[in-house]
C-alpha cells in the first residue's frame, strides 16, 4: 500500500495536462472577450456543438456514478461499496463542475448564468436542467465535504455533515434521476430535427438508463485506473459487483433501445447504410452489444483486465450516444438546410482542457485528501 | 443519526406527497387557441415579385428603439456587410442582422412563376409566431414571451442568457444569434409590435407593393386565405394590399394555389400564414412537421417530475429505513 | 354631267385620306374628304379606368 | 425562319458613290455601319462587312404598307438622327411606296405600287405598320378602294420578307385593345390565316426603336437572312432581355425604394416605378440599353419618370391596365436570391469529418482496449496512465 504523499505531481503526463489546461484557460478568456462566433464554429443551424455534446452531455453522464454509489452505500446500505464512494462522488463533482463551466462558456451572456435561479420558467426543460445543475453541484460538494473537513480537522462540521448525509444523498439521488433524464428531455422538443433513430418520447428514460450504465462503468474504470496509477490493490469483489450491475443495466438499455427502434424508425432504418444508421450501429455495437456479450461470460466478470475493457467500451458507447443525440442526429437536418459544423480548434482545446482539469483535480485530491480511506486502513 | 431518522422520514414523505398532489395541469402552460385579437401576416407567394422591399423596410423600421434589430448606440440599420461604406446590403440568410428575408426557389429553366416544373417561386422567411411557441416554452429565463393579447412572440433582451435553446427548439429555423458579439442577443421578427401604438403595423406589409404580405387579425387572415384557395385560377380578384381589410386593392388574375394554407395546423398553428403555388417543402418547410403542439412533448416529461420526486423521496426513505433498521447506535 | 375624281390615297399626310371631287366646267362643285381608316378608339376607351385613358388618346396620331 | 426568300442583288449602282455626292464620307458611313453592328450584337469588325454589303448592292426595294396606324412608327424612324441618318435610310434602301412619304398620290401612287411589285416580285421587302382590321371584311381600313387586308395578302405573298413595324402590326397594338371594335389583327396573323408563308419579323414598340428596324434590314442585306428571332418573331438582339434586367432604376427595385405616386418624393428621387405599374419586369425590349433619339442618358420612358407600359409585349401593352403591378417573367439575376431551401440530402462534409473522427477514435480506442486488455492476464503492476 502506498501512502498518498507518495503520489508524484510532476510526472510528464501531469505537465502535458497542465499545459493543455493553461491553453484552455487562455482560449476561454479569448472566448469571453470576443464572443462565440470568434471562438467556435457554431452557427445558427448548429446552435449547439462540441461543448454541449461532449462537456455537458458527456460530463454529466460520466458523473452518474456518484449518485449510484452514494445511493447504494447510504440508502441501500451496501457496505461493500463504501471503499469507492468517495472517489465516485469526487468524480461526479468534477463531472458537474465541468458541465457548469462548459455551460458558463457556452451561453453567450455568461455573467447572467444566475438568471434561471430567479426567473423561473417551469415549462422549460433548460430551466429544470439548470436548477438541477446548481442544486446537485451543491449536493455533491456537501457529499465531498467530509474529506475536506477531515483534512482540516473540523470535527464539528464533519459530524454535522455525516449526520445529514443520508437525506443529502437521497436528495442527490433524486436530483440525479431528474437531471440525467431531463438532459434527454431537452431533445424532446425537436421531433422534426433529430433523426428518428434517436428521437423518442422515451429519451429521458434512455438517458437515465444509459447514464447509470455509464456511471457504473466509470466508477469501475476509475477504480482500476487509480489502483494502477496510485499503486494499490483494487477490490475485486467491488468490481465484480459493478460488472454485474452494468450487465443488468445494459440488458435494460438494450431492451429499451430495441423496443424503441421497432416502434419508431423500424429495423430497416439501421441497415440502410446512411450516415445516421452507421453512427447508430457503431454506438450500439461498441457500447451495448460488445459489452453485453463480454460481460455475460463469467470469465470476463472475474478478470480485472476484461472488466477494464468492458468499462472502456461502455464509456465510449454512451459518450458516442450523447454525441449522436447532440450532434450527429441533427446532422441530416442541418445539412439539408445547407449548414455544416466541425468544431474549431478552440472548442477542441477547451474540451481537452476540461478533461485535463478533471484529471489533475482528481490527482490533487487523491494526493491531499483521504480519498481511499478503506484502502489505507 | 438517532436524532433525525424519524423526522427525516416524515419531512421527506410529506414533501413528496405535497408535490405529487400539486401537479400543474398540462394545458395551463401554453395557449392552444389563437387569441381572438391576435395579429399576423398572410404571405401569398404567388403575388410576391421578389423586390425585397419588405426586407429593406424591415431593417429600417426595426432599427429604432424597441425594434427587433435595435441595439444601443445604433446609427445605421445592421447591414450584413460591415464595410465602412454601407452602400449595399444583400443578406444571404436570416441572421443576427436580418429578421426577414426573401428567398427564391428555382427549378429547370425557371421561366414560369409558381410552377414546380421549370418554374420559380419566392419565399418570405421570418418568425411564424406559433400559437404554442416551442421557443417560448424552451427559454429557461422567459426571455421569449407570447403576448396574451396580440399573440406576438417577442424577446426581452434583459433576461436572455444566450443559451440558444430557442434556436434548437424552433421547428422553423427562425431565431438567430449575434455570433460576433460578446454580449449576443437573439434576433427574430417581432411583428413590428413597437409600431402598434402609433397605429402602424408590420413594415413588411406596409411597404409590400403587391399585397403579397398583408397584415391583419389572424381570424381575418385565415378567412382571406381560404377565400383565395376557393377562387377559380385565372379569375380576376381584387387582392387587398397592406392590410387584410384595406381599401387599397390590387386586381389580379388568381394563380393556381397549393390547396393548403401553411400555418393553419403546423406545429399547432401559427400566426404567419402562407400560400404558394408550389409545394411548401420545396420552399424549405419541413414536410414532416407535426401538427401537434411541440411544448406538449416536453410538458409530458415535466408534468411527471412531482410524481418522480415523491416516488424517489418516499421510496428512498422507506428503503433507507428498511436497510438501516439494524444500524442503530452505530 | 359632272365629272367625278377620286384621289385615294392622299399621300404626304398622316392617315388614310380620300378625296372625292365633283368637277363641272373646270371647277370643283362638290367635294368630300373621307378618312379611310377607323380604329374605334372612342369605343375602346368606354368604361376604361381614367388612369390609362391617355395611353389610348395619345395615340390618335403619331405626328 | 432560316430559308429566306430574301434576295437582293445585281446592278452595282454604288451606294457609296451616291453617298459621297451627298457629303457622306466613307469614314462616316463605316462609323454608321459599325454602330449597326453593335446594335446587332455583332463584333466590331462586322461593321465593315455591313458597309461592304450595303455599298455594293443594289438598294433593296422596300414597299411600305400602312394599315390602322398613327404614323408614329414612320415619325420615329425619321427621327433617328445621326447627322445624315434620314438620308441614309432613304439611300440604303429603295423606298418604292410609302403613303406618307410618297410624292405622287392617288392613281399615281397605286400604279407605282403595282409596277414595283411586278418588277421586284419575290425580292422586295414589305414593311407593314398598323394593324389590319379583319372584321366586316376589313372595311375599317381602305387604301385606293382596297381593304388593307387584301392589300397585305396580295403584297405579302410576293415579298421576300415582311417586317411588321410597331406594336399594331406586330401583335395588334392599340386598335386591338378590348373590345377590339375593328377586329384589328397583326400582319403575321393575317398572313397566316391566308396560308402565306413569307417570313415575318416583328419589330414591336409604340413607337418602335428605329435602330431595331434599321439593324434588322441591314442584317437582311448583309447576311441574306433574317436575324435570330424569338417565338414571337422578334429579333433576339433587340428583344432578348427584359427591360427590368438593364433598367437604370433596378437598384431601387432591389432595395425596395419605390415611387408610389407621380410627383411624390420617391418619384422625384428617381426611385423604381414598379408601384406605378411599370411593366419592365415582364416586357422584353432593349429600350434601357439603346435609348431613343441619341440625346443621351435617360431618353426613354422609365428614364424620364414614366413607368414602362409594356408596348413591345403582347398581352401586356394596352391589355394590362397601366396601374396594375407587373408579374416578373423570371428571377433576374438568379444568383441574387438565396436558395429557398438547399435540400442537400448528403450530410455536410465538416460534420461528416467530425463523425469520421469520432468513429475512428471510438473504434480505435475500443479496438486497442480489446486487443491489449482481453488476452492479457491480470497484471497488478501496470502503472501507465490512460
Amino acid at each position: 500500500m502506498t501512502k498518498n504523499n507518495d503520489i508524484k505531481m510532476m510526472t510528464p503526463t501531469t505537465i502535458v495536462l497542465f499545459i493543455i489546461l493553461v491553453a484552455g484557460a487562455v482560449t476561454a478568456v479569448y472566448r469571453m472577450l470576443f464572443g462565440l462566433g470568434a471562438a467556435t464554429n457554431l452557427n445558427d443551424l448548429w446552435p449547439w456543438g462540441f461543448w454541449i455534446g461532449v462537456d455537458v452531455l458527456g460530463g454529466v453522464a460520466m458523473a452518474a456514478g456518484g449518485f449510484i454509489i452514494a445511493g447504494a452505500v447510504y440508502i441501500l446500505n451496501w457496505k461493500k461499496y463504501k471503499v469507492i464512494v468517495r472517489p465516485a462522488i469526487l468524480n461526479a463533482f468534477f463531472g458537474y463542475l465541468l458541465a457548469a463551466v462548459s455551460i458558463f462558456l457556452d451561453i453567450g451572456r455568461s455573467f447572467r448564468i444566475w438568471h434561471p435561479m430567479v426567473m423561473w420558467q417551469v415549462s422549460s426543460i433548460m430551466f429544470i436542467v439548470s436548477i438541477h445543475v446548481v442544486l446537485y453541484t451543491t449536493t455533491l460538494a456537501t457529499e465531498s465535504s467530509p474529506m475536506i473537513f477531515e483534512k482540516l480537522g473540523m470535527k464539528k462540521a464533519l459530524g454535522f455533515v455525516n449526520r445529514i448525509m443520508a437525506p443529502v444523498v437521497l436528495f442527490g439521488v433524486l436530483l440525479s434521476t431528474l437531471h440525467q433524464s431531463s438532459l434527454g428531455a431537452v431533445y424532446l422538443i425537436i421531433p422534426t430535427k433529430l433523426s428518428p433513430l434517436w428521437y423518442s418520447n422515451k429519451l429521458p428514460y434512455m438517458f437515465l438508463v444509459s447514464a447509470v450504465m455509464m456511471g457504473l462503468s466509470m466508477v469501475s474504470f476509475e477504480t482500476i485506473l487509480s489502483a494502477r496509477v496510485f499503486k494499490h490493490k483494487p477490490h475485486m469483489e467491488v468490481l465484480k459487483g459493478l460488472a454485474r450491475g452494468t450487465l443488468i443495466v445494459i440488458c435494460v438499455y438494450l431492451a429499451l433501445k430495441v423496443f424503441d427502434l421497432i416502434s419508431g424508425a423500424g429495423i430497416s432504418a439501421v441497415f440502410n447504410g446512411s450516415f445516421t444508421s452507421n453512427m447508430w450501429l457503431l454506438e450500439m455495437v461498441a457500447g451495448v452489444i460488445l459489452p453485453l456479450v463480454l460481460l455475460s461470460m463469467k470469465s470476463t466478470r472475474n478478470r480485472l483486465n476484461s472488466i477494464f475493457v468492458v468499462n472502456i467500451l461502455v464509456i465510449l458507447g454512451v459518450l458516442l450516444n450523447r454525441l449522436n443525440v447532440g450532434i450527429f442526429g441533427v446532422a441530416e437536418y442541418a445539412s439539408m438546410a445547407g449548414s455544416d459544423y466541425f468544431p474549431s480548434w478552440m472548442e477542441l482545446i477547451v474540451t481537452a482542457a476540461m478533461i485535463a482539469f478533471a484529471v489533475l483535480g482528481f490527482k490533487v485530491c487523491a494526493k491531499y485528501l483521504d480519498l481511499y480511506p478503506e484502502t489505507q486502513h | 443519526m438517532e436524532l433525525n431518522r424519524r423526522d427525516f422520514l416524515k419531512t421527506v414523505a410529506g414533501t413528496g406527497l405535497a408535490l405529487a398532489s400539486q401537479a400543474i395541469p398540462a394545458a395551463a402552460i401554453m395557449p392552444r387557441e389563437v387569441p381572438p385579437e391576435a395579429v399576423g401576416i398572410l404571405y401569398d407567394a404567388t403575388l410576391c415579385i421578389g423586390c425585397k422591399s419588405c426586407m429593406v423596410n424591415c431593417k429600417q423600421y426595426n432599427s429604432v428603439p424597441d425594434g427587433a434589430l435595435y441595439s444601443k448606440d445604433m446609427k445605421n440599420p445592421p447591414f450584413e456587410l460591415t464595410t465602412p461604406e454601407k452602400i449595399w446590403d444583400a443578406p444571404k440568410d436570416l441572421s443576427g442582422r436580418t429578421v426577414n428575408i426573401i428567398k427564391a426557389y428555382k427549378t429547370g429553366t425557371g421561366e414560369n412563376k409558381d410552377a414546380d416544373v421549370n418554374g420559380y417561386s419566392f419565399l418570405k422567411q421570418h418568425c411564424l409566431h406559433c400559437i404554442s411557441p416551442a421557443c417560448v416554452s424552451a427559454c429557461p429565463v422567459g426571455a421569449l414571451k407570447k403576448d396574451p393579447v396580440n399573440g406576438v412572440v417577442y424577446y426581452i433582451e434583459d433576461r436572455c442568457i444566450g443559451c440558444r435553446y430557442c434556436q434548437l427548439a424552433c421547428p422553423f429555423r427562425i431565431p438567430r444569434y449575434e455570433w460576433d458579439s460578446a454580449s449576443p442577443q437573439v434576433r427574430k421578427c417581432q411583428l413590428c409590435r413597437h409600431r402598434y401604438q402609433e397605429g402602424k403595423y408590420a413594415a413588411c406589409c406596409e411597404f409590400c407593393p403587391t399585397g403579397a404580405s398583408i397584415f391583419g387579425k389572424v381570424v381575418d387572415l385565415r378567412k382571406e386565405a381560404e377565400k383565395r384557395l376557393a377562387l377559380q385560377p385565372g379569375r380576376e380578384y381584387a387582392f387587398p394590399v397592406q392590410t387584410v381589410n384595406s381599401k387599397y386593392k390590387m386586381p389580379r388574375a388568381v394563380s393556381k394555389y397549393q390547396k393548403h394554407v401553411y400555418g393553419l395546423t403546423e406545429a399547432g398553428g401559427t400566426q404567419y400564414l402562407l400560400l404558394a403555388g408550389i409545394p411548401f417543402e420545396l420552399l424549405g418547410f419541413n414536410k414532416n412537421i407535426t401538427d401537434g403542439v411541440l411544448p406538449d412533448l416536453t410538458w409530458a416529461y415535466i408534468s411527471k417530475i412531482p410524481t418522480v420526486i415523491a416516488a424517489v423521496l418516499i421510496g428512498g426513505a422507506a428503503t433507507w429505513a428498511i436497510t438501516h433498521r439494524n444500524d442503530k447506535g452505530e | 354631267m359632272a365629272k367625278r375624281i377620286t384621289i385615294d390615297p392622299i399621300t404626304r399626310i398622316e392617315g388614310h385620306l380620300r378625296i372625292d371631287c365633283e368637277i363641272e366646267g373646270g371647277s370643283v362643285t362638290n367635294a368630300w374628304a373621307s378618312g379611310q381608316m377607323w380604329r374605334g378608339i372612342e369605343t375602346i376607351l368606354k368604361g376604361r379606368d381614367p388612369r390609362e385613358a391617355w395611353i389610348f388618346t395619345q395615340r390618335f396620331c403619331g405626328v | 425562319m432560316n430559308d429566306q426568300k430574301a434576295d437582293t442583288s445585281q446592278e452595282p449602282v454604288s451606294t457609296l458613290d451616291r453617298l459621297r455626292e451627298q457629303g457622306v464620307s466613307r469614314r462616316d458611313f463605316l462609323k454608321f455601319c459599325t454602330g449597326v453592328a453593335v446594335a446587332l450584337g455583332l463584333p466590331l469588325g462586322m461593321g465593315e462587312a455591313i458597309a461592304e454589303a450595303v455599298a455594293n448592292q443594289k438598294r433593296p426595294p422596300v414597299l411600305w404598307l400602312s394599315a390602322q396606324e398613327c404614323t408614329g412608327c414612320t415619325e420615329s424612324l425619321l427621327r433617328s438622327n445621326h447627322p445624315t441618318f434620314e438620308k441614309l435610310i432613304l439611300e440604303l434602301i429603295s423606298l418604292e411606296y410609302h403613303e406618307t412619304l410618297l410624292a405622287g398620290c392617288g392613281k399615281q401612287a397605286e400604279d407605282w405600287r403595282v409596277k414595283s411589285m411586278k418588277e421586284n416580285k419575290g425580292r422586295y421587302i414589305l414593311v407593314v405598320d398598323g394593324s389590319i382590321p379583319v372584321k366586316d371584311n376589313g372595311i375599317y381600313c381602305k387604301i385606293g378602294g382596297k381593304t388593307a387586308q387584301s392589300l397585305l395578302e396580295e403584297m405579302g405573298a410576293q415579298a421576300a420578307a415582311v417586317i411588321a413595324i410597331g406594336s399594331c402590326a406586330s401583335w395588334g397594338g392599340i386598335p386591338s385593345a378590348d373590345p377590339n371594335p375593328t377586329g384589328a389583327t397583326s400582319a403575321h396573323e393575317v398572313l397566316k390565316m391566308k396560308g402565306i408563308t413569307t417570313p415575318v419579323v416583328n419589330i414591336p414598340g409604340c413607337p418602335p426603336n428605329p435602330y431595331n428596324f434599321l439593324s434588322t434590314v441591314l442584317h437582311l442585306l448583309t447576311f441574306r437572312k433574317l436575324p435570330e428571332l424569338d417565338e414571337q418573331a422578334r429579333p433576339k438582339f433587340a428583344y432578348g432581355r427584359l427591360i427590368h434586367e438593364n433598367c437604370e432604376r433596378r437598384p431601387h427595385f432591389d432595395s425596395g425604394r419605390f415611387a408610389v405616386q407621380f410627383g411624390d418624393e420617391g418619384h422625384r428621387k428617381g426611385y423604381c416605378l414598379y408601384k406605378l405599374g411599370c411593366k419592365g419586369p415582364e416586357t422584353f425590349a432593349n429600350c434601357p440599353s439603346i435609348l431613343y433619339n441619341d440625346v443621351g442618358a435617360g431618353a426613354w420612358p422609365v428614364g424620364t419618370g414614366h413607368p414602362c407600359f409594356g408596348c413591345t409585349e403582347k398581352g401586356v401593352g394596352f391589355t394590362v391596365p397601366l396601374h396594375y403591378p407587373a408579374r416578373p417573367k423570371y428571377i433576374t439575376p438568379p444568383t441574387f436570391f438565396t436558395e429557398a431551401y438547399p435540400g442537400k440530402p448528403e450530410v455536410a462534409p465538416g460534420t461528416k469529418a467530425l463523425a469520421a473522427g469520432v468513429a475512428g477514435a471510438v473504434i480505435g480506442a475500443a479496438g486497442a482496449a480489446m486487443l491489449t486488455g482481453l488476452g492479457k492476464k491480470d497484471d497488478e503492476n501496470k502503472d501507465k496512465e490512460e
